[in-house]
């Protein structure tokens, strides 16, 4: 390091020209457009493949999808569902409780890979903040009503992710 | 003996034994549907084909080929493994592959092996059939379409139950497996088909949609359905026992269960005493340990020690009747009786409460006289090991008492103690066949003991052993059936009426006992007795319902215990599920209730308790050994009371085979076979 | 006028009261900033005689700088106060006597005051009113007792190089950060790019 | 300006002034730190508050109703009286400050001769807020961040001061009306280029010391890069921990009007306060109150330029570690504001202008 060298960082940083610099690097950020999506209002896309707060489906007829097969159960990694099953009136395998603590839930997805008649889906709903812990421990009603209230946008995602499936 | 060689490796093996069997001997995993250990060789799923050399240039079915000797196998040439693909693909092409809504998805066979053996894809584009459902009772659920046709079902009704109410019909793609007339199957061994089953087609009934088997603990215990101790598997979730399976032991129940023993568990969840209760002015009402225990305290401290009375049910494990022995034993109490239904026995020798030849003994002999005994109600298992010796060696069963269905031929020789009389006396016909019997054999139900002569038709029994040499030099044929799991437990431990105390049925006639202290005993009827009665058991059955004080206890999956069967053979119970709500284990109970009797029980722990009970009964400690099995000498006339005998014909102790304890008076799915089997008695009665 | 006589009782209260509460609060922290609020008030009655500038470096040396340093001190400070109350009843006598002392000079400096008038002292408090009184002190300080001031910074700066003296020590094997050597660096001398034969390694 | 006949009516009028002032600098502050926000939202590629009212310029009013309902939480074990006074005293001493500002030609509440050394002692008091926060919280890191505070406030008052006496020097008055009158006639008098042409060398030491005022403003107002009594990585937000609701309120006003007073500072003592850049002898037949609204035009247009000055170094200038901070204020800008003090003395006492 030579002399001059240390003369004129000295120099350098005693007239701030780093903060010039940076300063001048600041101005010009500063009066560029924005990238901000302003939320509510405005939102980024999404990907049909969005794991967001899980829905039960139902065929269109109104029956309910889920056949207590137990194989998102089985296979959630957090442990998060639990299914109990008995035979309905008519004989068809149903849940009686289809609960999913969404405190433990990670939102991994295996559950709606697991599900062989697509009835458990994370749908593209992430707006679901509630105010007490009670209210994320989903019934099967809750994850029926979800299903009901998203089942346009779910199925409309399901196509367009069929191809790639 | 000969060699084969199983891909390369030399097999040593019996001559007889199939080709499917040698290559087990090697450790060779075959796949199959219809073949079966227990069960004849049908050969029709054709699913264990493998290469044979020599032999023709094809596979060969290796569960119906016999092995010859320096025959070399092939169970992994590219031949094999395309034919069990072949097979694989065929067997699906009409199964409906609904795994995710099969109860039978997780533990099935199909699965299993089609993820081994089959192909990735199914190249059948066309229709499958369909078939329709068939009502097999309130046990079997069947969804038929599922049936890939092994028969197993059909063997197993046929050869081992005996009673051949499920067949196969049409031939074809139209064969069906049916019952024919649609109706129940009666077995009381039919839950067994469910096991057999490798698909879904036939699975449980009440246990439809309720669990996966992933979800389940499995908990390896015994069974206290009968006295027969059959060794179990229970299967739990959460707190509630789902079901109940059998587990291969050879020497008990080889893979069978009854239908109570599989079907009772429902009754572990209702009808349960989950806290303790007092009589307050003629109604019980729920109580504290504390206050139950005071009360118990204040009536004991308050009633002499010779007006007490303690009576030990059927379903109870030693320890706990050796913690009642130890604290009321030491309270001077001396009317303790384990024999509710005031069967004669108890007197020693030990070997005159046992079945003395064993389960597996029952196999060799050549001739069997039951006397007093159903046995196809008092223990379906041993009935159908019995069955099969019949079929298999032509053993002559001879009959005193009842006479019913038992799925085998038999000579019927009367129905009471007189028929056994003259058949001691008679040197023709089935005496003839016992006297010249190699290892003859009697089986002394508790019809014929559980009266009031039941010493001397014991002593009677003794006399015809001794006739009929069905005890001699190691072999011992003289057998005593009892109904009880707790029975022999009971005996063992002398959990009887010491010097001067009254037997069961004498405590509770009127004016018998005071204070009678049930240890879960609900076979004995209360109606007389006006004494206080305190009762400790898991069920709201008779004895809760005439108590003053309950003790909730444990029922016998909720407990460690040790349980002898009638064999003699002690066999430890796991806990599979914790008891319900305050409920404790009933020793436990017993070791706090000695806490406020101020009679101290010196142990804290089951494993004390179990140190004391193997220091001052060694039979205990022998688990899992049947004294039996090294036969000592018993002397027959040491056996039994000499006395007046009654003619009164020997009656079954089972009134309703699905009804004979309090678990299974609770369970839902009893009431149900019960109600199927008296409907299908009255069409049968109507129809002739 | 009456608005000043308020603010000088004003103040004159909350001066004796803030004074009293310096040596009666319980706690040492409140003590320090009681005396906080004696010097302020202080201050406001240098303002009322028209000393503004000696109020101002009040506030500023004493209330600013030096106060703090005080309650820096008590604030680490773990005082046990049954330790300092036991010493109380000793060192009653020896107190007494300093503030009997203390009373007897002001009624002395009171008695004089009131006979005299206020120009008992040799000079005018405030010359002229035409200066400025910060004008004031710089000409007396800086004229008539220049040796003395400068002597009293000398004393001062004897007395902070003394205490930095005092305390220095020199630690071997510290690592410093020279910050000027750090902006220095640059990609040439920060690293240095190894050619490394394969199968061979490279140790330092 | 202030009638000096009645006292209550001077006390009076004296109340309005201060009314007036607190208000003005109330409502300007509120935008101001909506300004802060937005500048510094805009120098990381963020919008910042854009909700309330148009462009957001009501979310500091918003946040002010927020602040204002929240549930004041007292700590278990805090010292309570001391705990709640401490915001006050901040609040009140950084507004006490204003009293000598002048806005405009003759426009300030109180015209005191040493109003520059009141203005020092004001802001050296404000030390005082934050250690009785701190200490009073009873909890270690509000103790902590207070020492640090403290430490750091106190070493920058020095340098701080020194650069204060230059001035000083330069106008030869501590009158802030007085220090400003003399920087009048063009951006050529301002102190930061010697306060006169005769003086224009002193450029070299001034420009420095402007420097470095605008650098110990920083750390003396616990602004970044100087923000250690509140670092967020360290300390969690320093004394402030235990605040919440309006306490917290008064602390964060306080400080913001600290900050804008140290606008006000640099621009009155180096940039000529309310004085127009350009000669004002065009004005001379302006009335009173339209040249003091041009003054007080000039002050703002000023003091907004500094504001936007600190905003920037908040964006732009990554946090010191506190040795840093002290090697810098004890071995760099008190020697050489030191050195500055004895160069312009110099100047003027041997200089072309003595």
């Amino acid at each position: 390091m030579t002399f001059a060298a240390r003369a004129s960082q000295a120099i350098k940083g005693a007239a701030l020209m780093d903060f010039a610099g940076a300063f001048g690097l600041a101005m010009k950020y500063m009066l560029r457009p924005k990238k901000t999506v302003i939320y509510p209002n405005e939102r980024g896309p999404q990907s049909p493949r969005f794991r967001g707060e899980h829905v039960l489906r139902r065929y269109p007829n109104g029956e309910e999808r889920c056949i207590a097969c137990k194989l998102c159960e089985a296979i959630c990694p957090a442990q998060a569902i639990v299914i109990e099953a008995e035979p309905r009136a008519d004989g068809s395998r149903r849940t009686t409780r289809y609960d999913i603590d969404m405190v433990k839930c990670i939102y991994c997805g295996l559950c709606q890979e697991a599900c062989p008649v697509d009835a458990i889906v994370e749908g593209p709903n992430t707006e679901y903040a509630v105010e007490t812990r009670e209210e994320l421990y989903y019934d099967k009603q809750r994850l029926l009503d979800n299903g009901d209230r998203w089942e346009r946008e779910i199925a409309k995602n399901l196509e367009l992710d069929a191809p790639y499936r | 003996m000969p060699i084969a060689k199983v891909n390369g490796v030399e097999v040593e093996f019996e001559p007889g034994m199939t080709v499917l069997q040698v290559a087990e001997l090697a450790g060779e995993e075959i796949p199959r549907f219809c073949y079966h250990e227990r069960l004849s060789i049908a050969g029709n799923c054709r699913m264990c084909l493998v290469e044979v050399k020599p032999g023709p240039p094809k596979p060969q079915a290796s569960c119906a080929l016999p092995a010859a000797p320096n025959q070399e196998i092939f169970t992994n040439t590219p031949m094999v493994k395309k034919a069990r693909e072949g097979v694989m693909e065929f067997l699906l092409i009409n199964h409906p592959l609904d795994c995710p809504i099969c109860d039978q998805g997780g533990e099935c066979d199909l699965q299993d092996q089609s993820m081994g053996f089959g192909r990735d894809g199914s190249r059948y584009a066309q229709n499958k059939r369909a078939v329709e459902e068939k009502f097999m009772g309130p046990l079997i659920k069947t969804v038929m379409t599922r049936c890939i046709q092994c028969t197993r079902c059909v063997r197993f009704i046929t050869e081992v139950a005996g009673q051949p109410e499920i067949g196969l019909i049409s031939r074809g793609e139209d064969v069906e497996i049916t019952t024919y007339l649609e109706q129940a199957v009666t077995s009381e061994l039919s839950g067994n088909v469910i096991d057999l089953c490798p698909v879904g087609a036939l699975t449980s009934k009440p246990y439809a949609f309720n669990a996966r088997p992933w979800e389940l603990k499995k908990t390896e215990s015994i069974d206290v359905m009968d006295a027969m101790g059959a060794a179990i598997r229970v299967d739990a979730r959460a707190n509630a026992v789902l079901r109940v399976l059998p587990r291969v032991n050879d020497e008990i129940n080889e893979e069978w269960n009854s239908d109570k023993t599989r079907y009772a568990c429902d009754g572990l969840s209702r009808q349960r005493l989950d806290q303790p209760y007092v009589r307050i002015d003629g109604k019980l009402k729920p109580a504290a340990w504390a206050e139950a225990f005071a009360a118990v305290a204040a009536k004991v401290k308050a009633t002499a020690p010779d007006r007490v009375g303690v009576i030990a049910g059927d379903l109870q494990d030693a320890e706990s009747m050796k913690a009642a022995l130890d604290l009321f034993g030491g309270l001077g109490v001396k009317s303790l009786d384990c024999r509710q239904d005031g069967a004669q026995i108890g007197a020693r020798p030990r070997e005159s409460w046992l079945f003395n030849s064993t389960f597996a003994g029952l196999d060799e002999c050549d001739a069997v006289l039951l006397i007093g005994s159903n046995l196809r109600l008092e223990a379906p298992v041993l009935n159908a090991r019995l069955r099969r010796n019949w079929v298999g060696r032509d053993v002559k069963v001879g009959v005193i008492g009842e006479q019913a269905d038992l799925t085998y031929a038999y000579d019927y020789l009367g129905a009471g103690p007189a028929s056994l009389a003259s058949l001691i006396k008679a040197r023709t016909g089935f005496a003839k066949i016992l006297k010249d019997a190699q290892k003859p054999a009697i089986v002394i139900g508790a019809g014929a003991l559980a009266r009031e002569d039941g010493a001397a038709i014991l002593a009677l029994a003794a006399e015809a052993a001794s006739k009929f040499g069905v005890v001699v030099e190691g072999w011992n044929g003289f057998n005593v059936l009892h109904g009880a799991a707790s029975r022999v437990g009971g005996l063992d431990l002398g959990f009887t009426p010491g010097e001067g105390g009254l037997t069961a049925l004498d405590q509770v006639k009127k004016g018998g006992a005071d204070l009678l202290f049930l240890l879960g005993a609900d076979e004995i009827d209360l109606s007389a007795t006006d004494a206080f009665v305190v009762y400790l058991g898991s069920h709201g059955d008779a004895g809760a319902h005439r108590a003053d004080v309950i003790l909730p206890g444990a029922a016998y999956t909720e407990k460690d215990g040790i349980y002898v069967n009638t064999e003699g053979r002690a066999q430890m119970a796991q806990r599979a599920v914790f008891p319900r709500g305050q409920a404790r284990e009933d020793w436990a109970i017993l070791r706090a209730l000695s806490d406020h009797l101020g009679a101290k029980l010196p142990y804290d722990s089951l494993a004390q308790l179990r140190v004391k009970l193997f220091a001052e009964h060694p039979t205990f400690g022998a688990i899992d050994h049947a004294p039996g099995s090294t036969p000592a000498a018993l002397d027959l006339t040491a056996v039994g009371v000499k006395g007046e005998i009654s003619d009164a014909p020997f009656a079954s102790p089972v009134k309703d085979f699905y009804f004979t304890n309090p678990i299974a008076r609770a369970s839902v799915t009893m009431a149900e076979c019960s109600a199927s089997v008296a409907a299908a008695r009255g069409k049968l009665l109507a129809a002739e | 006028m009456a608005l000043q006589a308020i603010a000088f009782y004003l103040l004159a209260a909350v001066t004796l009261s803030a004074g009293l509460a310096v040596i009666g609060a319980r706690n040492p922290v409140h003590s320090v900033l009681f005396l906080i609020l004696t010097f302020f008030s202080a201050a406001g009655l240098f303002v009322l005689l028209g000393a503004e500038f000696l109020a101002m470096l009040l506030v500023v040396v004493y209330v600013g700088a030096v106060a703090v340093l005080f309650l820096f001190v008590v604030m680490m400070l773990d005082v046990d106060f049954s330790a300092l109350r036991a010493g109380f009843a000793r060192y009653l006598p020896i107190g007494l006597g300093v503030a009997a002392v203390l009373v007897w000079e002001m009624i002395v400096v009171a008695v004089a005051v009131a006979q005299k008038g206020a120009a008992a002292g040799n000079a005018p408090l405030v010359p002229n009113h035409d200066m400025s009184n910060a004008e004031a002190i710089g000409r007396v300080l800086y004229t008539d007792y220049i040796y003395f001031f400068q002597a009293a910074g000398l004393v001062l700066l004897v007395a902070m190089i003394g205490a930095i003296v005092l305390t220095l020590r020199h630690r071997k094997g510290v690592r410093k950060q020279n910050i000027a050597d750090q902006v220095a660096r640059t990609p040439a001398t920060g690293m240095h790019v190894v050619q490394i034969k394969s199968g061979e390694g490279w140790s330092e | 300006m202030i009638p000096a006949d009645n006292p209550w009516i001077w006390f009076g009028l004296t109340l309005v002034q201060v009314a007036l002032v607190l208000m003005g600098v109330m409502v300007s502050l509120a935008f101001l730190l909506w300004g802060d926000r937005k500048i510094w939202a805009g120098v990381q590629m963020r919008k910042g508050p854009n909700v309330v009212g148009p462009f957001g310029l009501f979310q500091s009013f918003a946040d002010f109703m927020k602040f204002v309902l929240k549930e004041i939480v007292i700590p278990d074990g805090s010292d309570k009286a001391v705990f709640l006074l401490a915001p006050l005293l901040s609040f009140i001493l950084a507004f006490g400050a204003w009293a000598v500002i002048p806005m405009g030609p003759g426009w300030v509440v109180a015209n005191i001769n040493v109003g520059i050394l009141y203005l020092f002692a004001i802001s050296s008091l404000g030390v005082y807020g934050i250690i009785m926060g701190g200490w009073a919280s009873n909890s270690k890191y509000p103790f902590l961040g207070s020492l640090r505070s403290a430490a750091q406030m106190v070493s920058y008052e020095v340098s701080l001061g020194l650069i204060i006496i230059t001035v000083i020097l330069l106008a030869g008055s501590m009158n802030l009306q007085t220090i400003v009158s003399k920087q009048a006639g063009g951006f050529w008098n301002w102190n930061v280029f010697g306060g006169g042409l005769h003086n224009l060398p002193l450029i070299v030491v001034m420009v420095p010391m402007m420097v470095i005022f605008f650098i110990s403003a920083l750390a003396e107002t616990n602004r970044p890069p100087f923000d250690l009594p509140e670092a967020e990585s360290e300390l969690v937000a320093g004394y402030q921990i235990e605040y919440s609701s309006t306490p917290y309120l008064l602390f964060m006003i306080g400080e913001y009007a600290n900050i804008v007073l140290m606008c006000g500072m640099i621009s009155i003592l180096f940039f000529g306060g309310w004085q127009a850049p350009y000669p004002t002898g065009f004005m001379a037949h302006w009335s009173p109150t339209l040249v003091s609204l041009h003054g007080l035009l000039w002050f703002a247009i000023k003091m907004v330029f500094w504001f936007f000055m600190f905003a920037m170094a908040k964006a732009i200038v990554p946090r010191y570690r506190y040795d840093q901070l002290m090697r810098l204020g004890w071995k760099v800008f008190l020697p050489t504001s030191g050195i500055a003090v004895v160069l312009v003395a110099a100047y003027r006492v041997f200089g072309p202008g003595a």
